[in-house]
């Protein structure tokens, strides 16, 4: 299969040794979303040799518009975003390795999630995710490559450690100002621009290009005609990650409910793998209707609600940002 | 002194406008000083200005760099989603 | 179908108005390759109503790399690009009308192609056929969005009918210095990332979204982290497309013989239809192998020179970029 | 006169960087002079200047366009492939 990689070959900065060095190369996407989801193309097409992938989401039609991976058939199927990802990318690239996760990543399964990885890629949608991966990163010296996108704007940068300053140094909180794709929407371009200038940079660090390495955040408006680049500079001198080397991401007992970024949707863990097809049972007689695959069920609850259970024990209740309300529906179908 | 500020993505939509011109009294300028200063002339922006990133000559500012009268200046909001 | 695109109707700058006017649109790609790929990707998955795809080349397993729509058995099938793509798209969004144009773009039937198209994007691979287009474009009043991409670099435009200037006030030669994608090759972050900045162009198009249209050209080199916009400027005053009105590209009688660009590969046309089971037949006691499916057929020849016929009387020599090699063996093996 | 020019792709490559600082005794100099100029200067490069669009303060110069001294020129080569 040389033929296959024979223009990338070709390219002088990665040549024949680079090529050699991506088949070596294990990457981790975190978030198989629509950054995700264009970084594993890129990943798989490009030959890095083992590509892990983790989400927790199930595609649904809403993603089709930017989800380069997932069609129809993956909505319908409420198939999860990993797994539909695995079946495209295998038909892609059969020669090299892919691993699907099908889960929530945390402070205690992060650091075996990223065992033995050369680089993280940031495919999430949230602040939160993005530290634990940064200071799990910076904890384990891997290189994580940051990057967002929303409405028509995106920026990317990569964070290496020992090289450059860390994500905490840059931003402090894990608020993002309340934009997110469901607030404020998103545009298809913008979103492969970001994930492509990030997969550029992982590209450059698995063949070894140092000297072309990017040391600057990019900033991205592709509506409005903007491109800003600003250089990483020194680490914060009190920068709790990279220079106190406290990570306090991964210290950070885990809360059982997670609102999920804007999306109407709260996230309750903590409970043990549901049996789904018990659990059909259960719930078909109390709600408006169920609909199951191998991964999830889905029950429809009155007034827009809907309830998700996770074969590994995640439930999502759907249509509602109140927690209180939330724990409520949890606790009267699910129990505690 | 008179600073030429660039305003990025939300702050830019909240203010209406990618620009500004901001005079500033207080000497020695800081990095934290100047998002003090423009989170109290523009509260409405005040929350996204804490969150955001000062750059100083396109370069990532933290919060005791000094600013310059010739300085270019950036706030830069950051971008979740994905 | 209201949520598939309600991610893409939330942003500002398209809406519910804009969705509809998207609906009611319809685009051309001409050349699905790299760029032509995601731009379709694009064009789909953001709602275009028509969508026409043209492209008189088959999947190799060399395009896999960075031709995003293809996979493994696209290429061990050597299916038409186009025919590849319709069956992929059709999967991603059911619906909007797609149309699978497996043909050559030429000065005779170029305006019966772009007849009804709202725009035109740019998914070829030589300035050649760019000329043909920009100037049947001009020539009809329609939008063009010039993409170019190769090693790691690479440029887009958006040239409008009596909005700006057009690709031969910029560029008069049709050389690129042999700089293509098989001479120095090409990684697909850049490929993306271009094809990403003519999408949302043609979206802004399509939208009505004028103060945003970039009237720039901009520039980009991925690896070597460069980026630069140089604004179009007023026409050349005596450009022979869009000043002139004389669409030189439009007059000029067709060659049979088309090298292909640096592929070792000479293209040459004007057989009347192949009946391929027929040819099968009568090539099969001559070649090493042939190999066919309902749209092409390969004929394998002695030191890595093969043929191939399409069923529209095209037939491709390669492993040769000599004319004079390539039409004795057409003739030796078709006739004249 | 001394005029700063930056170099893009393929011409970066051959000339081996990225900007170059050349010296211009013709007043006025037009940017298709120019072009000739350095085709002369850098006759490895030739073929590739005659090609290649050249932008007078980020802005498309024709053949005719008269650069100034304190004008910022790149030259820039057509990027085909697709």
């Amino acid at each position: 299969m040389r033929e296959r990689y024979s223009r990338q070959m070709l390219f002088a900065g990665i040549g024949e040794a680079g090529q050699q060095k991506l088949a070596r190369s294990s990457v981790c996407i975190v978030g198989m979303g629509a950054l995700g989801s264009n970084l594993a193309n890129h990943m798989v097409r490009s030959g890095v040799g083992k590509v892990r992938m983790i989400d927790r989401d199930y595609v649904e039609y809403s993603n089709l518009q930017r989800q380069m991976l997932y069609d129809e058939e993956d909505a319908r199927e409420a198939l999860p975003k990993v797994v539909a990802a695995q079946r495209k990318l295998g038909r892609i690239n059969s020669s090299i390795q892919l691993e699907a996760l099908f889960m929530d990543v945390t402070s205690s399964n992060i650091h075996e999630l990223l065992e033995n990885t050369d680089l993280v890629l940031d495919g999430t949608d949230n602040f939160q995710t993005r530290f634990l991966l940064n200071d799990a990163c910076y904890s384990m010296g891997i290189p994580f490559v940051y990057g967002g996108a929303v409405s028509s704007r995106g920026m990317s940068a990569i964070f290496i450690p020992g090289g450059t300053p860390c994500l905490r140094c840059l931003m402090q909180s894990p608020d993002a100002g309340g934009q997110t794709c469901d607030t404020v929407g998103v545009i298809s371009p913008i979103v492969d621009i970001i994930a492509s200038y990030q997969a550029v940079e992982a590209i450059k660090y698995l063949v070894g290009a140092e000297e072309q390495q990017r040391g600057e955040l990019v900033s991205i408006d592709a509506w409005h005609n903007q491109f800003y680049t600003m250089k990483l500079g020194r680490p914060r001198s009190d920068c709790p990650c990279c220079q106190l080397k406290q990570y306090p991401a991964l210290l950070q007992k885990e809360d059982t409910e997670i609102s999920l970024c804007g999306r109407e949707s709260v996230q309750i863990s903590g409970h043990a793998p549901f049996d789904l097809l018990l659990w059909r049972e259960k719930l078909e007689p109390a709600v408006n209707g169920v609909k199951e695959n191998p991964f999830l069920l889905r029950a429809q609850l009155d007034e827009g609600l809907r309830l998700v259970l996770f074969a590994d024990g995640r439930v999502l209740i759907q249509g509602t940002d109140d927690i209180v309300r939330a724990k409520t529906l949890y606790a009267r179908y699910i129990g505690n | 002194m008179q600073l030429s500020i660039r305003l990025f993505a939300s702050l830019a939509e909240t203010l209406g406008a990618t620009s500004l011109t901001y005079h500033v009294e207080n000497k020695p300028l800081t990095a934290g000083k100047l998002k003090e200063l423009l989170s109290a002339s523009y509260p409405d922006a005040a929350s996204q200005i804490a969150i955001s990133m000062v750059a100083v000559d396109q370069e990532y500012a933290p919060d005791d760099t000094i600013i310059n009268d010739a300085a270019e200046v950036a706030i830069i909001p950051p971008v979740s989603g994905g």
